[in-house]
C-alpha cells in the first residue's frame, strides 16, 4: 500500500473533454476563491479541494439523481460536480443573489435537492444512515453517498452510523478522501490502525485506491457502487489523495517537502504535461468561464432571506 | 377508570405507526417480547417489525438516523432509554436536526420527536433521574413538550411530527403508571379543561376557573404531585390555587397563562430540574416582562437542589422537589411571607 | 498599548504550564507550528511536547481523557476548536465530569477546564457561530466563566482549575483580536474596577461608581461593545449607564450585582446567545426575586434572535444582536417607552 | 471461535479455595439482592453478574493497588473481587451507614481508591485513556482496566478511546464480558463484524478467552497484563461468557433455551458436580457469610451525606 503511494505516480490516461472541463472547472473555481481571500473580498472561511477534484469527477457518472450525496467542509468539487452550478456556488459563499441557500449555509452548509453538507463533521454518517434505511425499503437500488476525511474517522459517530449500516444492510458508501492530514495534524497523528481495519471490523467491504487518474479511479469504484446498490450493503472507499492547498484559507504549515511532495502528485501538472494541447484549451477556457462568473456574481446585489424560510 | 398514562402513550404510538406507513420508531430494546424498558413500546414491532427497530446502544447515531429518514422526507420516533443519555445525542440535535430546518436558507421540515424518559422518584441514582429539559430550551428550531395526564399522547405527538420542527418530549417516569384524566373531571373537588391558542394549557380549577388566589404552572411530569398540593392547599389552608399545565414547554405559549396570571396577581413554577438555568425562570421572565404591573410579587420558582440525585430514596427526597415544597412556596407568596 | 486579549490567554496558558507540571491541554491541531486555529496555544507545545497534545477530531473522547486525568489527580485544558462542538462533549460534561464531583457521596476535585472559542460576527456560519453557554447552566458542579478584556486570563483559569469544579470557559472568537484594559482604565471618559465578594465583577463607569441611570450587565464576549454603547448612550443621549463584566457566569454571584441594581433600580442584560432560556433569564430572576422593591421596570433582556446563525454577513447581522439593540433597549428601559 | 463456544464446556480444574470463596461470595451477594428485590426490600434497580463472576476473580492476582479499574452497571463481582468488601457495597444498595458512597451513588456509581464505576455506557473508555495518560507518564508499570459489555461497543466513545490509547501507546486494558446480549438485544442484531476486528482495526492486540474457568482464563490473562504493562500499549481481551440471570431485576425475555444455554454454561453448577466436597463446605460458607452480611447490615441506620461530600 506505501508502495503505491510513495512510488512515481504513473502517466495519466486521457480524459474525455467534459471530464477534463469539469476538474478545471473545479480548479479555477477554487483558485478563484483562494484569490479573491486574498484579495479581502470575501469573508468567513472556505476550504478548498485543490488536488481532489478528480474524486467528484470520477463518480459523477457512477450516481443517479436518486443517490443522496452527503458532502462534508470540502464540499466545493462535490457540488460542482453534481449541478456543473458554480454562479449558485459562488453566490452561496459570497452571500449573493441566486445563493444555492440564499447565503445562510455559505460554504460549509448546502442543501439542494439529495445532496446536503454541513459543517460538523462526522454527524453525517448516522444520518446517511438513515437515509439509507428508507432508500433501502422505498427506493432499492439507490445508495447514500457520504464524503469524508481521513481525519474524520476520529469521530465516534462515524462507528455507531457504521455499525447500524452493517447490521441492517443499509446502501451506505463511504468515500474517504484520505489525503494524509487533517487541518494540521499527519494521519499518523490522528488514526491508530488503518482504514481497511475500521471497515472489516464491521464486517464491511473496503476498498484502496491510490490513483489519481479519473478514469482509473471510475474505473475502480464502478463494481463498488453496483455492489452496494445490488446487495443493498455497505461499503468503505479508501482513496489516497493529496491536498494541494492550505485547509482553508491560508493555513498550512507543512514542510516545504511536504507541500512538495504533494505538489507533486497533484493530477492538474502532470495532466498538462502529459496532453499539453487537449490541456491548454480546456483550462484557458475554463479559467475564463470562472472569472466570468466571478465577475458577474460580484456584481449581484446582496442575497435575500424571506421570512418563510427562517427558523 | 382512565387508562394509565403507559396505556395511552402506547396506543398513541400504535395508531401513528398505522396511520402513517413512513413513520419509524427506534430505539434500545423496544422489540417484543421485551417491548422497552419501560414497557412502553409493547406490541409495536410485532406489527411493524419493518418499521420498529431495536437499535445498538448509539443514542447519537440513533438520532441522527432519525434525522435521516427525516430529511428524506419519512417521520421517526427515537426512544432513549433514559432520558439522562440524550446528551449524547446534543449535538445531532441541536447542530443537525434543529439546524436543518432553516440554515439551508429555506424551510425544511423535519419530522422527528425523540422521546425522553426522564425524572427521578425511583431510585435509579445520579446518572439516571436526570430532568434535562431545560437544557434544549431556546434551541432554534427545536420545540419541546412533556407528557402530561391532561393531555392525549397520540394528539400531541401527531402535533410535533406535523409541525415540521423537530421536538423532545418528556416522560416523566412515574407518571407512567398515573391515569390518565378524562371527561374534565380531576376529582371531586377539581375539573379541569383546556384553553391556550391551540388547547394546549390543562386549566385545573375549584368552583370557578376565573377565580384563584395563585398560579402554579408546572410541565406534566408534575401534574398529578400539583394537584395533590393544590388539594391540599384548598383543604388545609384555604388557598384556591389553580394549577396550569402546559403541554409544549418551548416555544412558551405564554398568553395561554397570562390572563389567570394577571387575575390572580401571583404564579409559582414548580419543576423537578436542579436549579439554575430553569424552564421556569424563562417562563417568570415572560411574565414579568409582560405583566409587571398585575403582579403583586416576583413569580416564584420550585425545583430541585443544584446537586447530583442520590440513589437512596431518603437522599433523594432531600434532593427533588418535593410536594412540601411547592406547598410552602404558593403559601408563602399568597401570605406574603 | 495593553496586549491583545489572545496574547494574554497565549501567555496564561504558558504560566500555568511552567507553574503546574501535572497540567495538560488537549485539543485538535494545537501543537506547532499550527498552535490552535485561533491561535491560542502557540508555542505551548515547543516547551511542553509531553503534555501539550494535539489530538484526533474526538471532542466527547478528550474531555473523557481529560476527565480521566482530573480523576487521577492532575489538571486538564481541553481547547475544542468551534464551541458549537462541545455539543459532543455534553455526556462527558453533565454526566461524568461534573457528576463526579458530588455522585460518589463526598467531594472529588474534578480539575479541568474546556475552552471554548465562542460567537459570530466572522461569517463562519451557523455551525461555527454559535453561543452555547445558556445550555449549560445549572449543571450540580459545573462553573461557567467567560473570557473578558478585563479579567486576567491566568488568574481565572488558574481559579478554574483550583477550585476542584470542572469549568468551561467562553472565549469570544472577536474578543480574541481585542486588547485587554490596564490599570482601570478603559479610556477618557471610563474606568473600570473590579467589585463583588471575589472581584469577579468588573465595573465600568463614569465618574462616579455609585451614580447611574441604568445598569448594564454582560458577559465579557460583549464587554468592548458594551462600553461602545454606553458611550454612545453617555454622548448621544445624555444616559449614565454602568456596565458590569462578572468573569463568572455560572453560579452567579448576584451579590456582585444588587447594589448597582437596587441604586439604579433599572437592569439590562445583553448577551449573544439566540432567544431563550438565556443566561439573563436566570439573572433576571434573581434580581426580580432579591431587588423586587427596588426595580423600576422589569429587568430587560437584549440576545440574538431565535435563529440559526447565517453565513453572509448581511444576514449575520440581522439575526446577532446588534450595539443599537442594547442601546435601544437601555434607553427604552432609563426612558420608561 | 464459535464451535469453542457451542461445544460442551470442558471439566472445570480444581480451584484454590480463596478463588472458590470470593467466586461464591459474588454469587451468593447478587442472589441475595435478587432476591430481597423479590421481597421488596430493595429500590431502584441493580444487575447482577450471575455467571460472569470467573471474571474479576480470575483478574484478581493480576492486579496492582496501583491499576485503576472502571467497572460498569454489572459491577458487583468487579467491586468485591477488588476489596473484599460485601458489608460496605451491600449498604451502598441499601442506603445504608458503611455505604461506600454514602447511598449517593448506588449499584452502578462506586469510586474507591483506584476503582470507579458509572452508569453511561461507553463513557469510561475515554476517561480510563486519560487516567492512562498519567499512568505512562508518572507510573510506568501500571495501568488501567475498563470492564465493558459487548453491547457497550455500539457507543462512539469507545472508539475514541481506544483511537487516542492506539495512538500515543496508553497502557489501557479493555476486558469485553461478551454475553452475547445487551438488556434484551442479542449480540447479532447490535453488533456488525466482531470484537476481534474492532481492536485490530485500531492496531490493538485482542484476546480471546472463552472458558469460564477460574484457573484457564486467569493463565490466559496473566500474559496479556504483563504486555501492557510493560510495552504500555493498549490490548483488548475478549472473554465469551454467559448471563446466567435477568438484565437487571426480572427482566429477562430470553427464550428457555436460550435461558437454558447460559445456565449450561455455568461454572456454578459444573463446579459443584466437579468437586462436590470443597464445593459444597465452600458453597455453604459463603451462603451464611452473605446472609449475615445481610442481616447486618439491613439492621444498621439510613446513610448520611454530609453537606461537605455535596456538590
Ligand atoms: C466535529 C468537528 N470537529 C472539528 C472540526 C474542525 N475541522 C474542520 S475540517 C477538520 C479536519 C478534517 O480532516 P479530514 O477529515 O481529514 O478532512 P480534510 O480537511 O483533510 O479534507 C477539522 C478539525 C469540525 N468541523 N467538526
Ligand atoms: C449510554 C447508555 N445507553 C443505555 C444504557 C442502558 N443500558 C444499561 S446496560 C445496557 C446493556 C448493556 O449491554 P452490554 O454492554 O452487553 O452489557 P451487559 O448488560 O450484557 O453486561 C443498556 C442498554 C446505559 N446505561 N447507557
Ligand atoms: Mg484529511
Ligand atoms: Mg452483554
Amino acid at each position: 500500500m506505501t508502495a503505491a503511494v510513495t512510488a512515481a505516480p504513473p502517466a495519466p490516461s486521457r480524459l474525455a473533454d467534459d471530464d477534463l472541463d469539469l476538474l478545471l472547472l473545479i480548479r479555477h473555481f477554487e483558485l478563484a476563491l483562494l484569490d479573491m481571500f486574498g484579495r479581502g473580498e470575501l469573508h468567513g472561511t472556505t476550504h478548498t479541494c485543490l488536488g481532489q477534484e478528480y474524486v467528484p469527477v470520477a463518480l459523477r457518472p457512477l450516481l443517479a439523481d436518486g443517490d443522496h450525496v452527503f458532502s462534508n467542509h470540502r464540499g466545493h468539487g462535490h457540488y460542482l460536480a453534481r449541478f456543473g452550478d458554480p454562479h449558485g456556488l459562488l453566490a452561496e459563499v459570497m452571500g449573493r443573489q441566486g445563493a444555492v441557500c440564499r447565503g445562510v449555509g455559505g460554504s460549509q452548509h448546502i442543501l439542494r435537492d439529495r445532496y446536503l453538507s454541513t459543517g460538523v463533521q462526522g454527524e453525517s454518517v448516522p444520518v446517511a444512515a438513515g437515509v439509507a434505511l428508507h432508500l433501502r425499503r422505498a427506493e432499492p437500488g439507490h445508495l447514500a453517498l457520504v464524503h469524508l476525511g481521513d481525519g474524520t474517522w476520529g469521530e465516534g459517530a462515524v462507528y455507531e452510523g457504521l455499525n447500524m449500516a452493517a447490521l441492517w444492510r443499509l446502501p451506505l458508501l463511504l468515500v474517504v478522501e484520505h489525503n494524509g492530514i487533517a487541518q494540521s495534524t499527519p494521519t499518523s497523528a490522528q488514526l491508530a490502525g488503518d482504514l481497511a481495519g475500521r471497515a472489516r471490523a464491521f464486517g464491511v467491504a473496503h476498498t484502496l485506491v491510490t490513483s489519481t487518474d479519473t478514469n482509473t479511479v471510475r474505473a475502480a469504484l464502478a463494481p463498488v457502487l453496483r455492489r452496494v446498490r445490488e446487495r443493498g450493503t455497505p461499503a468503505v472507499v479508501e482513496l489516497r489523495t493529496h491536498r494541494v492547498g492550505p485547509h482553508s484559507k491560508g493555513d498550512d504549515t507543512r514542510r516545504p517537502e511536504e507541500i512538495g511532495y504533494a505538489r507533486a502528485q497533484d493530477w492538474y501538472a502532470r495532466y498538462a504535461r502529459a496532453y499539453p494541447e487537449q490541456f491548454a484549451a480546456h483550462d484557458e477556457r475554463q479559467r475564463r468561464h470562472v472569472a466570468e462568473v466571478v465577475r458577474e456574481v460580484a456584481g449581484r446585489p446582496a442575497s435575500r432571506w424571506e421570512e418563510a424560510g427562517r427558523g | 377508570m382512565a387508562e394509565r398514562v403507559v396505556e395511552n402513550l402506547n396506543q398513541a404510538l400504535h395508531a401513528l405507526l398505522a396511520d402513517d406507513p413512513g413513520l419509524y420508531l427506534l430505539g434500545e430494546d423496544l422489540v417484543d417480547p421485551y417491548g422497552g424498558a419501560f414497557k412502553v413500546t409493547r406490541g409495536l414491532s410485532t406489527r411493524w417489525p419493518e418499521r420498529v427497530l431495536s437499535t445498538p446502544l448509539s443514542e447519537g447515531g440513533i438520532v441522527g438516523v432519525a434525522g435521516g429518514l427525516a430529511l428524506a422526507g419519512q417521520r421517526a420516533i427515537v426512544e432513549i432509554m433514559f432520558s439522562d443519555f440524550v446528551a449524547l445525542a446534543f449535538d445531532q440535535i441541536l447542530n443537525f436536526a434543529s439546524k436543518s430546518t432553516a440554515m439551508y436558507g429555506r424551510a425544511v421540515p423535519m419530522r422527528l420527536v425523540v422521546r425522553c424518559p426522564t425524572g427521578g422518584n425511583r431510585g435509579y441514582g445520579p446518572t439516571h433521574s436526570q430532568s434535562l429539559q431545560k437544557h434544549f430550551v431556546g434551541i432554534p428550531g427545536l420545540t419541546l413538550c412533556e407528557m402530561s395526564p391532561f393531555h392525549d399522547n397520540r394528539a400531541v405527538l401527531a402535533g410535533l411530527l406535523g409541525s415540521g420542527r423537530p421536538g423532545l418530549f418528556f416522560e416523566d417516569k412515574v407518571l407512567y403508571t398515573n391515569r390518565m384524566y378524562a371527561d374534565g373531571v380531576v376529582d371531586e373537588l377539581f375539573r379541569y379543561d383546556l384553553v391556550g391558542a391551540d388547547g394546549d394549557v390543562a386549566r385545573v380549577w375549584v368552583d370557578d376557573p376565573e377565580q384563584c388566589d395563585c398560579v402554579l404552572v408546572v410541565p406534566g411530569g408534575l401534574a398529578v404531585r400539583a394537584v395533590a398540593v393544590a388539594r391540599e392547599l384548598l383543604l388545609r389552608d384555604d388557598i384556591v390555587c389553580q394549577v396550569l399545565v402546559p403541554s409544549r414547554l418551548w416555544p412558551l405559549d405564554v398568553d395561554g397563562l397570562l390572563p389567570a396570571v394577571a387575575r390572580a396577581g401571583r404564579m409559582v413554577v414548580a419543576e423537578e430540574s436542579t436549579a439554575g438555568g430553569t424552564w421556569g425562570a424563562e417562563l417568570a421572565q415572560a411574565v414579568h416582562t409582560r405583566r409587571w404591573k398585575a403582579l403583586r410579587a416576583p413569580v416564584r420558582l420550585v425545583h430541585s437542589a443544584d446537586q447530583v440525585i442520590p440513589t437512596a430514596a431518603h437522599l433523594e427526597r432531600t434532593v427533588l422537589v418535593q410536594d412540601a415544597d411547592i406547598h410552602r412556596a404558593v403559601k408563602e407568596v399568597v401570605t406574603g411571607a
